[in-house]
C-alpha cells in the first residue's frame, strides 16, 4: 500500500480551513466583547456638562477606543484558548505535527485578528448612527474617517491585535510546559508593579505599554511589532516541539 | 487609556465568560453562525448609511485661526475704545441690534433698569448729545465665544432685549443657552501616526454684550440695580 | 512484506514509573494484530507512541521507517481511535466525517456515509451528545473509513452493545478485505477479537511477552485433569500456568505445549483428561499479575 | 482447525467434487468473519494433507481422492480417539468389553433406525 505523501504547506492549509470552520466561536465570544466594549463606550458618551453663566454646554465624545481596546484583550484572550487542552485535542486528532500545528495556528490567529481589527473600525460606523438617530446630532465635529484612516487604523489595530494574540500564545505555550505559570505570571505581573512602586520607579509595564503605544513613527512602530510577534511564536514553537501531544 | 482601564477589562471578562457559558448551554452551536452574520450586517449596512447620509463638521483645522479669536483681552479694547473716544469702526461687525426710541415731550427722566437676576451685569456706556433730538439711539455690542476640544463652537449669542416704555428703558440680559456639541475624534491607533492632529480635550467659554446709548443731555438718567453706567 | 512498525528495546519512563520495558516487536505489512495485555500494561502508551502523541525515552521506533514523534508522514498515514479521540464542538457530526475526508486522502465518504445511515446517527447531531458507545461506534466508523496504512484501535468497543460489537469487527474485516491495510486493535477481551486478528501480540509488564500467529497461541499451552500426583509427574518441572484443585485430590493445570503426541497417548491412558485451553482463558493465565491467583488471597482459609 | 474441518464435511457431504474449485481465503474469511490468514492456514493444512492441491494464480482445487482422505484420516484420527476415550471411560466404570461391545452393537442399531 502506498503512503500518501503530504507537504507541509498541504498540512497547514487543511488545518486552517478546519479550525477556521471548527472555531466558530471565537467570532461569538469576540462580538460578545464588542457589544460590550460598545455599551460601555455609548454609556461614557456625554464627557462634560459645563454651565456658566452663558452656556449650558453638554458634550457628546463618541469613540469607539474601548472596541479596540477590548478587540486587543480579545486577540490575548484567542492566542491562550488556542492552546487550552479542547483546543490542541481537537488539533491532534487528525492529521498533524507540531509545526504544522503552529503554523496553521498563527494563520488562524492572522486572520480571525483581521476580523477583529476590521469589525472594531467598522463598529464606529455604528456609534455615529447612534449619534444620528438616538442623540439626534444634527452637527458632527471631529474628524471624518477617510479611507486612508480605515486602512491604516485597520493595519494598526490588526497589529496591535496580533502582538496580543502572540503574547498569548506565549503564554498558553508556557502553561503547557507547566501549569505552575498560571499562577506565576500573574505573581510577576503583580510582584514588577510592587516592587516598581516601592522602588518608586515609573513601572516597567508602562514602559513595555510606551514601548508600543508611544512609537509615533509607523515604519520603527511595524518592525517594533512584527519583531516582537516572531519573537513570541519561535519561542512558543521552540517551547512545544519538544512536548509531547497527548498523555 | 487610564489607569482605571485594566481593572474594567478583568471585570469585563468574568462578564463575558459568564454570558458566554450560558449562551453555549442554551443554544446549539450554529446560532453563533447567524449572530455573527447580524452582527456582521449591522456593521456593513452603518457604513453605508453614514457614508450616505452623515456630514462631519471640521470647523477650524487650522489651531491657529481659533487662538486669536480667542484673545481674552479683546473685550477690554472695546472698553477702552469707549472711554477713550475712539473710533469705534473696527466693532461695528459685533453690532447685534439698532435701536431708537423716540422721546415723549414733557419727560424729563428716563430710568434705566435690568429685569431679572439672570445673566451678565449690565455695562450701559451713555453719550449725551447737545442738541434735542427728540429721541434714544441705542446700540448693542454683543460677542460670545466657546472652544471645545481645539474647536471654536459658538452658538448664536442672543443679544439682550430692551423695551421702551414712557419713560422707562428695561433691559433683560440673555438666557443660558443650552448647546448639545456631538463630537468625534479619530481612533487611537490613527491617532498615534497622525502626529498633526493634537488631541485637545479643553473647554473655554466666555461672552460679552455693552449697551450704547445717546441720550439728549437735558434728559436725566436714573440708574436701576445691576446696572453699571459710565458716562463718556 | 515489509515491517511497518519496528520496535527495538523501546522504553517509556513517567518519573518513576517505566510504562515499557525494553518493548521489541515488529509488525507486518497488511496484518491485523491484536494487542493484547491487563489494564496498565502499556498497551496505550505504546499505541500513543507509534501515532507518534508520545515521545519515547530510549530506545528505537520506527513506523514507515521514520521516528513517529512529530512527524507530519507518520501522522498522515495513521490513526488513532480511542475513546478520548476529541473533535471541536462546533461541529455537527456530519460536517466533522466531511473534516476527516479532507485530511485522509484515502477516506472512503461513501462507507463512512453507509455505516453512518447504518447506526442511525443524525448527521445534524453533535458529537458530545453522543453516548459513551454512540461515541466509540462514530469514532470506529471514522476509524475504518479513513482506511490509513496504519490504522490503530484502542479498546474501540468501550461502551458499545453486543449487537454494534460485532457489526463493528464484521465492518472492519469485510473493509480490510477490500482494501488491506495494517490494523492493530488492543483489548483486554481477546475472546472478541481472535477471529478477527492474524496476530496476538500480549504485552505483559510493558514488554512483548508473546508475539505470534492467534492459531499458534490456539495450541500454545494444553490442560490436565486428573489425580494430582500424576498431573504433576506427567508435566514435569514445565511451568505452570495455571493450576486449580477440585476436590480433595483432583488437579487441573495449564501448561506450554511442548509434549509429544505419545505422551500425551500415555497420560491419557492413564486416566488424565487432556483438553486444549481457549485463548482467552490462556489470556488469563499468561497475564496474571503474579505468581498464584485469586485463591491464593484467601489462602489462610 | 475449524475452517478444514468444514471444508472436509462440504466435500464429504458432495458440496465440493474432485476437481471443483474451493473458496479462496478471502471469501472464506468473509463467510466465516475470520481473519483472512487464519483462512488461508486451513486451506494450507487441507494441501498439505493432499486433499486439496494449488494451481498457481488460480487457487484451491479439490484433489482427486480428496473423499477418501478425508474418510481415512476421521477414521484413524478421530474415530480411533473416540474409541480409546470409550475404552478408557468403560475401564473407569469397570464395564467388562462384552459389555462394551454390546453396548455399541446397540448404539448401532438404534442409529441405523434413527
Amino acid at each position: 500500500m502506498s503512503l500518501a505523501e503530504i507537504s507541509l504547506g498541504a498540512a497547514v492549509k487543511r488545518q486552517f480551513l478546519f479550525k477556521m470552520k471548527a472555531n466558530i466561536d471565537v467570532y461569538s465570544s469576540l462580538m460578545i466583547m464588542q457589544l460590550l466594549a460598545f455599551a460601555i463606550s455609548y454609556g461614557d458618551r456625554i464627557r462634560y456638562a459645563v454651565r456658566d453663566e452663558i452656556f449650558l454646554s453638554k458634550v457628546y465624545y463618541y469613540s469607539v477606543d474601548p472596541v479596540i481596546g477590548i478587540t486587543i484583550f480579545w486577540g490575548l484572550v484567542t492566542g491562550i484558548t488556542v492552546l487550552t487542552k479542547g483546543y490542541t485535542d481537537t488539533d491532534f486528532t487528525f492529521v498533524t505535527n507540531r509545526l504544522s500545528s503552529t503554523l496553521s495556528n498563527i494563520l488562524f490567529l492572522a486572520a480571525v485578528g483581521l476580523a477583529g481589527a476590521i469589525m472594531a473600525m467598522l463598529s464606529k460606523n455604528v456609534i455615529l448612527l447612534v449619534a444620528l438617530f438616538v442623540d439626534k446630532a444634527d452637527v458632527l465635529y471631529g474628524s471624518p474617517m477617510t479611507a486612508g484612516d480605515f486602512f491604516l487604523g485597520t493595519a494598526v489595530v490588526f497589529l496591535y491585535v496580533s502582538l496580543a494574540c502572540a503574547i498569548g500564545y506565549f503564554i498558553g505555550a508556557l502553561v503547557k510546559l507547566n501549569k505552575i505559570f498560571v499562577f506565576l505570571i500573574p505573581a510577576l505581573l503583580i510582584g514588577s508593579l510592587m516592587f516598581d512602586a516601592a522602588q518608586d520607579q515609573w513601572p516597567l509595564l508602562f514602559k513595555v505599554y510606551e514601548f508600543y503605544f508611544h512609537e509615533f513613527s509607523l515604519a520603527i512602530f511595524v518592525v517594533k511589532v512584527l519583531a516582537s510577534i516572531i519573537l513570541c511564536y519561535l519561542a512558543s514553537f521552540l517551547i512545544l516541539n519538544r512536548m509531547e501531544i497527548r498523555s | 487609556m487610564s489607569f482605571t482601564l485594566p481593572f474594567l477589562l478583568i471585570g469585563f471578562l468574568v462578564a463575558v465568560w459568564a454570558v458566554i457559558f450560558i449562551i453555549k448551554k442554551y443554544f446549539p452551536a450554529k446560532a453563533t453562525h447567524w449572530l455573527v452574520m447580524i452582527y456582521v450586517s449591522i456593521l456593513l449596512l452603518s457604513v453605508a448609511i453614514v457614508m450616505i447620509g452623515m456630514e462631519i463638521k471640521q470647523p477650524f483645522k487650522d489651531g491657529d485661526t481659533v487662538r486669536k479669536v480667542s484673545e481674552p483681552g479683546f473685550q477690554e479694547e472695546i472698553y477702552q475704545a469707549f472711554k477713550e473716544g475712539k473710533d469705534l469702526e473696527p466693532f461695528e461687525k459685533y453690532v447685534a441690534m439698532e435701536k431708537v426710541f423716540p422721546l415723549e415731550p414733557g419727560v424729563s427722566v428716563v430710568k434705566i433698569e435690568k429685569t431679572g437676576k439672570e445673566g451678565l451685569p449690565l455695562t450701559v456706556f451713555i453719550k449725551r448729545n447737545k442738541e434735542n433730538s427728540g429721541q434714544i439711539a441705542a446700540k448693542v455690542y454683543s460677542h460670545a465665544f466657546q472652544e471645545v476640544f481645539g474647536y471654536q463652537m459658538t452658538a448664536a449669542f442672543p443679544p439682550p432685549k430692551l423695551k421702551w416704555s414712557k419713560n422707562q428703558l428695561s433691559i433683560s440680559a440673555p438666557k443660558v443657552q443650552e448647546v448639545n456639541l456631538y463630537f468625534v475624534n479619530k481612533e487611537f491607533p490613527v491617532h498615534q501616526f497622525r502626529e498633526k492632529e493634537k488631541r485637545d480635550t479643553g473647554y473655554t467659554s466666555w461672552a460679552w454684550f455693552v449697551i450704547y446709548l445717546q441720550i439728549p443731555e437735558h434728559i436725566q438718567i436714573e440708574e436701576g440695580d445691576n446696572v453699571f453706567v459710565e458716562y463718556l | 512484506m515489509s515491517a511497518i512498525v519496528e520496535c527495538h528495546n523501546l522504553t517509556k519512563k513517567y518519573r518513576t514509573k517505566t510504562v515499557l520495558n525494553n518493548f521489541t516487536a515488529t509488525i507486518e505489512e497488511n496484518t491485523i494484530t491484536g494487542l493484547i495485555g491487563r489494564n496498565g500494561a502499556g498497551k496505550t502508551t505504546l499505541l500513543k507512541i507509534l501515532t507518534g502523541y508520545l515521545k519515547e525515552t530510549s530506545g528505537k521506533v520506527a513506523v514507515f521507517s521514520e521516528r513517529p514523534f512529530n512527524s507530519l508522514k507518520v501522522s498522515a498515514n495513521s490513526i488513532f481511535v480511542d475513546d478520548q479521540m476529541s473533535y471541536p464542538p462546533a461541529l455537527q457530526l456530519y460536517e466533522l466525517i466531511e473534516a476527516a475526508a479532507r485530511f485522509y486522502p484515502n477516506f472512503n465518504l461513501k462507507l463512512a456515509k453507509g455505516l453512518f445511515d447504518y447506526f442511525s446517527f443524525d448527521p445534524k447531531g453533535y458529537h458530545k451528545r453522543l453516548s459513551k458507545g454512540q461515541k466509540s461506534t462514530f469514532n470506529a466508523i471514522i476509524g475504518i473509513a479513513a482506511r490509513c496504512p496504519l490504522t490503530i484501535f484502542d479498546e474501540p468497543t468501550t461502551g458499545m452493545d453486543e449487537g454494534v460489537r460485532k457489526d463493528f469487527y464484521r465492518a472492519l474485516l469485510k473493509d480490510y478485505l477490500e482494501f488491506p491495510r495494517t490494523i492493530i486493535i488492543s483489548s483486554h477481551h481477546l475472546n472478541e477479537i481472535e477471529d478477527l486478528i492474524e496476530d496476538v501480540l500480549l504485552l505483559k509488564n510493558g514488554r512483548a511477552f508473546l508475539h505470534l500467529p492467534i492459531t499458534e497461541l490456539k495450541e500454545y499451552a494444553i490442560a490436565f485433569k486428573g489425580r494430582k500426583d500424576e498431573v504433576l509427574r506427567r508435566i514435569g518441572d514445565r511451568d505452570v500456568l495455571h493450576k486449580q484443585y477440585i476436590g480433595a485430590d483432583t488437579m487441573y493445570a495449564v501448561v506450554k505445549n511442548d509434549f509429544q503426541e505419545e505422551d500425551l497417548e500415555q497420560a491419557r491412558r492413564s486416566g488424565l483428561e487432556i483438553s486444549s485451553v481457549r485463548s482467552s482463558d490462556l489470556f488469563v493465565y499468561l497475564t496474571k499479575p503474579a505468581k498464584g491467583g485469586i485463591d491464593d488471597v484467601f489462602g489462610g482459609n | 482447525m475449524q475452517i478444514a474441518e468444514w471444508l472436509e464435511t462440504e466435500i464429504l457431504n458432495g458440496h465440493f467434487q474432485s476437481g471443483d474449485k474451493v473458496y479462496s481465503q478471502y471469501q472464506l474469511a468473509e463467510m466465516y468473519n475470520i481473519n483472512p490468514a487464519t483462512a488461508a492456514k486451513g486451506l494450507n493444512l487441507l494441501a498439505e494433507e493432499n486433499i486439496l492441491y494449488k494451481r498457481r494464480g488460480l487457487g484451491m482445487f479439490v484433489a482427486e481422492n480428496a473423499r477418501e482422505r478425508i474418510m481415512k484420516k476421521r477414521k484413524t484420527q478421530v474415530l480411533a480417539r473416540l474409541v480409546k476415550e470409550v475404552v478408557l471411560e468403560a475401564r473407569r466404570l469397570n464395564i467388562s468389553d462384552a459389555e462394551l461391545i454390546e453396548m455399541i452393537k446397540n448404539a448401532q442399531q438404534e442409529g441405523g433406525e434413527g
